[in-house]
């Protein structure tokens, strides 16, 4: 059972990175990396809903859609849960605190079409029945850890970004053009984990 | 407070090429028939002209007066007429008003200060104002006005008075020299700077590299109860910062001033120059001066009248052996590079250098290839690499953010770079448009 | 505008990968052959009319406060239908390589960008050429970039080998890095080619680039 | 099917709801007219209005703080469209360029030689830029790089403005440390290309194409004050711009009067008296 | 400007309607395109089937049975036949033996349990080390396009499974081999050999130890 | 010449030619070729090892690497026009670096397309020496590994002798099960791996000279190889018949090669001593945690990958307190 959770958050973290080698979420990736700042907070408002998302998705998964055989209603569910998910947070942030809605309330928008959300819920429920990630519990832990994951490549990246500001990129590969060719050695990087899972 | 001076971390071993001069008596310069008296030789503001065209004036004569606290009078270098208030080629390249004085050769005092003999009973604001009169700056480098660093506001302590004898900037010998030749004044421009601040004792820091001037001063320093302190040969020794560190151990924060952690900086040769106006009545219009470099003929120790042109002073010297390929106004680690022979001698320079080609040559900056070198020999612990980066794309906000402000621009980062990376003038920009930003914001 | 013009600016001036910078993920993800790149690009050219089709024939009627939802509920069952269609008719192969990127074309910038930015405001027929146009430059996009990256791995174009000594693959070029690298190199050429334009033209060109800050295509909040 | 419908259903119903009170209780007034205009705005960015960008400048003009004639870019047609878009009455406003004041390239003037950062701002702390002429160009193009459109060009160590390609967003004219960018009224051609404020002797002892106040031009344009003499220096009077041939009639004899468009299109290279 | 009048019952019912539409639609297409998928599905069976085991004309699919092998993994086999007749048997594993996982492979058995032909049909194996071992891929080329007739290419050769053809699983395991004149293993990607090796071997003694259960086919 | 005849005019500066720009007017006189043609020399012994061990098909590896990394960097500078800049002599070290990462027997359009990875991938699309984010020999070698994985992993046995008529195969030791290797082969180079990990000896004088000639900090390769000696040692003790002793782990594969002369590349490690502390310590904990339990065999490569990855981020962490900085919240001090 541990060795299950471990083999869960090294995977998602490491081995099978959200969006270096799963390329989910790849437009926040390269969207809002250019600060390191923009980059943490919009980490912490992804890990926060997709851990959120995987929970209720995963719960509406068992307790409804599989009993009643409506396992084909699954993407359209899941996409207005989330969207519903993502404004029902806005809302309690706001009243919450208003500090973190300062922090994090100008990235929830982004949030509901980051296909990283839909993504990790959707691989959730295709999980095989037995293994533990089709349970509510290991689902959320997959949502979290995959959530890290693609925190840990958007910090990376942005602060890999923010250095490339000084370099002399030659004209034709400025902008998004040498930010995909560094994402790519970021992900050659990754690769190295493979296998540890 | 413990006697070992402490090594600040950083800092580097340039070759001091001091034996060049270090062995050359001063010299008192012959006088010229024209002086060329730069307006502006102090920090803060510039003072204010008492004196028009076609004027006569005795040597000591008040040739402008203090316009504010922050600002000292000039003098006249010697006496004759006002022959022009005009432009002349300034220190920093660009021409600066300065009054032009035709020498009548009698060299004949005016109205001088009178001496005060008995400093001991004398009340210390009286000093402090004959300092002030006197038009004495900071004799190192700067040219901060002598007699602001002895008013500390209301509320700031001193408790020590630190003469600076280090010298540590390759190449200059002035203060060398005036140490050992004029020991008995700078002791005794120490006492009374202690006196002015109320203080019982001084210490004189001086580079371990002076052994015969630190001798030289010990002999003298118990008359008068000052303390000499032999400190590590390591630039910039004598940056006030890292000076005060040495001695006493306390740094002083970012942004702050030597009178936050109760101490008053003061250059010997600004000492020397105390004593003469306070027991000689001389006000400030002749400094010593070194000449030197591997060009230079017969490097020396030189008493110049200010406003001396260089183009004499290199005469005095015998010329040059070959075209050198930079002229220095200072020392070669701080010194400001001149492109006209125009230039006068001013209060503040310490040191008339030429530095041959094959010291220094054309060079181009490369790309930071992030040795840290200049992370290793930063005397303030910054990062001047990257700041540079920043600076180069205009991201002046995250210079700041760097501590830029703290960068005293003593150039050893430039100094050690691999790549001669012009780090230097980029934190000058820096500090500049920094500063302009916040004068916005206000 | 002319009806040719909304047809053909997907194709190429606005090109939806290459000059728009949308729709990332599956263009990463599934090209790692032609032919996946075509099915990725068919079935998401197929979504992408039929959801304009319905936005712009509903336009009138929607809330604007509930606008977004509701263009997310039609593209979702769009999605829905196209996925269970290529799961019935569509190669297994084929199927199993697009694997999660079919439900995700609900949450492609793409399809909800067009039906923002377009479908919300314009008529069917109008739509109908704008989702097609738009939906083969996608497609195009996909495709060059599959060719290029089977083409460089092995030397074959869809899976037909077009340099027969070729033996040993080059592996990088098909792995997660080779996706990124490739299309780094794509969006540079695009860069080239439209700056030596504006330079004919005198104009300045900045390089494309992705800023969330500046792009208001998928500000879903609606504030 | 009874069961998808129903629940999805009630699943829609309850979104609907969620961001119906959503929408309530924080409603956030939108002037669909800032969209509008930012439509209509060049989006370049520039920054020559004074406010952060377009989309700010857009939100000041609908808000009445701004009016479109601020943005330096647009041209008279572009405000008029803003202006009938909003429905208010747009100034008419002249075009401004921006002017180098100064014709001393590389080999007219006397130069140090310097080392360092090439970048005017950072030069100039160093021997004042090392030109001989304390007031002069340096031509390190500090203004080129603010040019977000390409206007400005370095030719032999002198900035030049491109007046065809210049919009007037006056991005340059900060930058300069030397201060020699001028915003000129586009329909003037006529300038003086030298602001040195000192003699005329001291000037062309560091640069042959310095203005040393010889006063032909002012002459030659008939002394109805088209030109306006200021010490040691000559400028055009701009509110009673001089005629294009006045370069011609007054043969000044150090070309430092110039017109705009051959001195951008280097008619003047290689004059040197 | 005036704030729109927000309707919140107008917004439930509308996204509700919509919702339900939606839903509506998409459980039709949903029961219209089961039976097609279940057959689509099928059809990789299927083809991975006609490719180990010798010409049938039933669905093997629909003949199937799951026997435990004495490691414990479930086999599934699959019994081909011809006119009615049994002319193979194929067997499916999925062996967790692998260096990244899961290794499926199927193999085809000749009627006295001997193996026929190995496949791998999914793993998840190091791109180029362990894969060497798994895949058998050849690709049809533009030159074969040109001349016409590429389908008929078979089943592309692989040295390390092609190893395991005719012969029968005994009382343990193959050693792995990695030099030699035949081999089934190789540097560099050992873990994946033997993976493959351990699960031929399990399809294999299982239909030997069971052949009598085979021979009766499914019921 | 008027010296000599003593005439009495004296010779002054000609103003026109004194240089101006901003102190400090003197230099250290160290400069990029002198830093990077003294890595080259610590390199030195390393190669000769290699071509004691793997004959002329060694030579010929480094060669090309060389050759094509040199010439491709001039190839783009001529292309984006820019100077050349060859002989800062960064583009050799890539190069030797590049065929120290190959195997001797390595196809030779293998090492042309390495020398592009490292050149163009890693270096010059970032604008060239100074500003790449990753090590370029890494980039290349990585590259090729996840490109082609049977070619990087195929090692050639050492045979000591230049001529070599016929190559074997031979696995690297951490390939091998614990206990077939001999601790003296590994010392002195007599085992299969890429050119550069054979002889541990030739690696530690070459990190020597680094180390005397102060270009690379100390803290790095002692982090490295401190933390895969402590990991690793703590697994053998735990399972010592599939891991091997932390001595074997230490001086196999790439990782003195990587400690000494990869992972202390200035350009892409941290500028700090706390910072390359650090450093050290993830590429040590990463590349054991590779070695011991992922896919590919050596990890050296794809953790100093990921450590370069990770330095802006230390970079950012470890900025020094300026001096005198005191902490804000302690006030004003009495």
């Amino acid at each position: 059972m541990l060795s299950e959770f471990l083999v869960i958050t090294v995977g998602a973290i490491l081995v099978n990175n959200f969006v270096l080698s799963k390329f989910l979420g790849i437009c926040p990736f390269l969207g809002v990396s250019k600060k390191l700042d923009t980059a943490l907070g919009m980490s912490g408002a992804v890990v926060f809903v997709m851990t959120l998302a995987s929970l209720v998705s995963s719960l509406i998964n068992t307790f409804l859609l599989i009993p009643m055989k409506l396992e084909f209603l699954q993407t359209l569910v899941f996409i207005v849960v989330i969207a519903s998910l993502v404004q029902l947070v806005e809302i309690m942030l706001q009243k919450l605190s208003a500090k973190l809605y300062e922090s994090l309330g100008i990235f929830l928008p982004l949030i509901t079409t980051n296909c990283a959300v839909l993504g990790c819920v959707v691989l959730n429920a295709k999980s095989a029945p037995e293994s533990i990630q089709s349970t509510w519990y290991g689902a959320t832990i997959y949502g979290f850890c995959s959530a890290l994951g693609f925190a840990l490549a958007l910090i990376l990246f942005s602060s890999l970004r923010e250095k490339l500001d000084l370099a002399n990129v030659p004209k034709v590969f400025e902008g998004t053009a040498i930010s995909l060719i560094t994402a790519g050695i970021l992900a050659m990087a990754f690769m190295g984990f493979s296998g540890l899972v | 407070m413990s006697d070992k001076p402490r090594k600040f971390k950083g800092g580097v071993h340039p070759n001091d090429s001091k034996a060049l001069s270090a062995t050359k008596p001063i010299q008192e310069a012959p006088l010229l028939e024209s002086y060329k008296v730069i307006m502006h030789q102090n920090i803060g503001g510039p003072p204010e002209l008492v004196v028009k065209k076609g004027d006569t004036v005795k040597k000591g004569d008040l040739l402008a007066k203090a316009s504010g606290f922050v600002s000292v009078p000039l003098h006249a270098p010697t006496s004759g007429t006002i022959k022009a208030i005009d432009k002349c080629a300034g220190p920093t390249g660009i021409h600066v008003p300065a009054i032009e004085i035709t020498a009548d050769g009698e060299d004949e005092w005016g109205e001088a200060f009178a001496p005060i003999a008995d400093w001991k009973n004398t009340d210390p604001a009286t000093l402090k104002q004959r300092v002030w009169d006197a038009g004495i700056v900071g004799m190192g480098g700067a040219g901060f006005p002598c007699h602001v660093k002895l008013s500390p506001p209301e509320g700031k302590t001193i408790d020590t008075l630190i003469l600076n004898g280090a010298e540590c900037e390759p190449y200059l010998t002035a203060d060398h020299r005036i140490m050992l030749e004029q020991a008995e004044e700078v002791v005794l421009g120490a006492a009374i700077l202690a006196r002015i601040l109320g203080l019982k004792t001084a210490i004189i820091g001086i580079e371990n590299n002076k052994p015969d001037a630190i001798a030289k001063l010990n002999e003298v320093a118990g008359k008068y109860n000052v303390r000499v302190q032999g400190l590590p040969v390591n630039y910039p020794q004598g940056a006030e910062k890292q000076l005060i560190y040495a001695i006493t151990g306390r740094e002083v924060s970012p942004g702050k001033l030597p009178m936050d952690v109760h101490c008053v900086v003061q250059n010997v040769a600004s000492a020397a120059a105390v004593a003469g106006a306070v027991i000689k009545g001389r006000p400030s219009i002749e400094r010593i001066t070194t000449v030197t470099g591997k060009p230079v003929v017969q490097p020396g120790n030189w008493k110049f009248r200010i406003g001396t042109p260089i183009s004499k002073a290199l005469e005095l010297v015998g010329g040059v052996s070959e075209q050198p390929a930079k002229l220095l106004l200072g020392g070669p680690m701080m010194g400001i590079a001149q492109n006209s022979l125009d230039v006068t001698v001013m209060k503040n320079t310490s040191g008339i250098l030429l530095i041959s080609a094959d010291e220094v040559s054309f060079y181009t900056s490369e790309p930071c290839i992030r040795c840290g070198r200049c992370v290793e020999c930063c005397p303030m612990s910054i990062l001047p690499a990257t700041i540079s980066q920043a600076v180069e794309n205009k991201r002046f906000d995250w210079a700041e953010e760097l501590n830029v402000m703290n960068c005293i621009e003593c150039g050893s980062c430039s100094y050690v770079c691999p790549s001669h990376r012009p780090l230097n003038q980029h934190f000058k920009r820096a500090k500049i448009e920094i500063q302009a930003q916040l004068r916005k914001k206000k | 505008m002319s009806v040719m013009k909304e047809f053909t600016k997907g194709l190429w001036k606005e090109n939806p990968v290459l000059v728009l910078l949308l729709g990332m993920c599956p263009t990463l993800a599934v090209t790692s052959s032609a032919t996946n790149g075509l099915g990725m690009g068919v079935a998401t050219m197929c979504v992408l009319m039929c959801s304009n089709i319905v936005i712009s024939a509903i336009r009138g009627i929607v809330p604007k406060k509930i606008r977004i939802p509701v263009y997310i509920v039609v593209i979702a069952s769009f999605v829905t239908v196209v996925d269970l269609l290529m799961q019935a008719y569509a190669p297994t192969a084929l199927y199993e390589a697009l694997g999660i990127f079919i439900p995700l074309i609900v949450v492609n910038c793409i399809v909800l960008g067009r039906a923002e930015a377009f479908a919300s405001k314009n008529g069917v027929g109008k739509s109908i050429l704008d989702g097609l146009g738009m939906g083969l430059g996608f497609t195009l996009a996909l495709v060059a970039l599959g060719a290029t990256r089977e083409f460089l791995a092995s030397g074959s174009l869809f899976q037909v080998k077009m340099i027969p000594g070729w033996t040993v693959d080059f592996m990088l070029m098909t792995s997660a890095p080779g996706a990124f690298i490739v299309l780094g190199f794509f969006l540079a050429g695009m860069n080239a080619m439209n700056m030596r334009k504006a330079k004919k033209e005198g104009k300045s060109y900045k390089a494309a680039s992705l800023d969330c800050n500046s792009c208001n295509i998928c500000d879903m909040g609606d504030k | 099917m009874i069961a998808a419908i129903v629940s999805v259903g009630v699943l829609g119903a309850l979104l609907g709801v969620i961001i119906g009170v959503v929408a309530k209780a924080f409603a956030v007034e939108v002037d669909e007219r800032i969209e509008g205009v930012g439509d209509l705005l060049p989006g370049a960015n520039c920054g020559g209005c004074g406010y952060a960008g377009c989309a700010d400048f857009a939100k000041a003009v609908v808000g009445e703080t701004a009016t479109p004639d601020q943005c330096p870019v647009c041209s008279a047609e572009d405000i008029s469209n803003i202006a009938g878009y909003l429905g208010i009455v747009a100034e008419e406003k002249e075009k401004m360029v921006a002017v180098v004041r100064c014709s001393g390239n590389a080999s007219n003037t006397v130069r140090s030689l310097y080392n360092g950062v090439r970048d005017c701002r950072s030069a100039v702390l160093v021997a004042g830029g090392a030109k001989g002429c304390d007031y002069g160009c340096l031509g390190f193009g500090s203004c080129a790089d603010a040019c977000p459109f390409g206007a400005i060009e370095i030719r032999d160590a002198l900035a030049i403005v491109h007046p065809e390609l210049c919009v007037g967003c006056e991005n340059c004219v900060a930058v300069c440390p030397k201060n020699l960018i001028v915003m000129v009224p586009a329909s003037v051609d006529v300038h003086v290309y030298c602001n040195s404020p000192e003699k005329g002797a001291a000037k062309r002892k560091v640069c042959k194409t310095a203005c040393i106040a010889c006063r032909k031009c002012v002459k030659a344009s008939g002394e109805e004050d088209h030109m306006l003499v200021d010490g040691f220096l000559v400028k055009t009077n701009y509110d009673n711009p001089p005629p294009t041939d006045l370069v011609e009639a007054s043969a000044c004899p150090t070309t430092a009067l110039r017109l705009a468009s051959k001195h951008a299109a280097g008619g003047y290279e290689g004059v040197s008296k | 400007m005036a704030s729109q009048e927000i309707n919140i019952p107008k917004l439930g019912i509308f996204l509700g309607a919509l919702a339900a539409i939606a839903a509506g639609l998409l459980s039709f297409v949903s029961t219209s395109t089961a039976g097609a998928i279940k057959l689509n599905l099928q059809a990789k069976t299927n083809a991975a089937l006609e490719q180990v085991l010798p010409a049938f004309d039933n669905v093997p699919g629909d003949d199937a049975l799951e026997i435990a092998s004495a490691e414990g993994w479930p086999v599934n086999f699959y019994i081909a036949r011809k006119g009615g007749e049994i002319v193979g048997y194929a067997g499916e594993v999925i062996t967790p033996e692998g260096f990244n996982g899961n290794v499926t492979v199927m193999a085809g058995l000749n009627l006295d349990g001997s193996v026929r032909t190995v496949i791998v049909t999914a793993n998840t194996e190091t791109p180029g080390l362990g894969t060497a071992i798994t895949d058998r891929k050849v690709q049809k080329t533009i030159a074969d396009i040109i001349k016409g007739g590429a389908e008929a290419i078979g089943l592309a050769p692989n040295t390390y499974l092609n190893w395991y053809a005719g012969k029968t699983a005994g009382a343990a395991r193959w050693p792995i081999v990695k030099e030699g004149e035949s081999i089934n293993g190789k540097t560099g990607a050992t873990i994946t050999s033997r993976a493959v090796g351990g699960a031929v071997y399990a399809i294999g003694k299982t239909a030997v130890d069971n052949i009598a259960q085979l021979s009766k086919g499914a019921e | 010449m008027s010296d000599t005849e003593n005439t009495p005019t004296i010779q002054m500066p000609d103003p026109a030619k004194l240089i101006v720009s901003n102190s400090p007017h003197i230099h250290s006189g160290q400069n990029i070729p002198k830093i990077m043609f003294t890595v080259v020399a610590a390199l030195m012994p390393a190669c000769i090892a290699a071509v004691l061990f793997f004959g002329l098909a060694a030579i010929e590896v480094l060669l090309l690497c060389t050759v094509s990394c040199v010439v491709i960097e001039e190839g783009w500078n001529k292309l984006v026009k820019r100077h050349p800049t060859w002989k800062d002599g960064s583009a050799i070290i890539t190069g030797i670096l590049l065929g120290m990462n190959l195997n001797a027997g390595t196809p030779w359009w293998v090492c042309i397309l390495g020398g592009f990875l490292a050149i163009i991938l890693g270096k010059q699309l970032y604008g060239g020496l100074g500003y790449n984010p990753f090590n370029p020999v890494l980039v290349a070698r990585v590259g090729l590994l996840i490109g082609f994985p049977e070619i990087m992993t195929t090692w050639d046995k050492p045979e000591l002798g230049l001529m070599k008529i016929d190559a074997m195969t031979a696995a690297t030791p951490l390939g091998l099960a614990p206990g077939e290797t001999f601790f003296s082969d590994v010392l002195l180079g007599n085992i299969g791996g890429c050119l550069g990990e054979t002889s541990a000896i030739a690696l530690l004088i070459g990190g020597v000279i680094l180390l005397a000639f102060k270009l690379i900090k100390w803290e790095v390769p002692l982090a490295f190889l401190g933390s895969v000696f402590v990991i690793t040692g703590i697994a053998h003790v735990v399972s010592p018949e599939t891991v091997h002793s932390p001595f074997i782990h230490i001086f196999t594969g790439g990782l003195l090669l990587g400690a000494f002369f990869m992972a202390t590349d200035m350009v892409t490690s941290p500028m700090t001593r706390k910072g390359a502390l650090i450093f050290g310590l993830g590429c040590g904990v990463i590349t054991s945690v590779i070695r011991l339990w992922g896919s590919y065999p050596e990890g050296v490569s794809f953790a100093i990958l990921f450590m370069n990855a990770l330095t802006p981020l230390i970079d950012r962490a470890t900025i020094k307190k300026p001096f005198g900085y005191i902490a804000p919240a302690k006030g004003e001090a009495a």
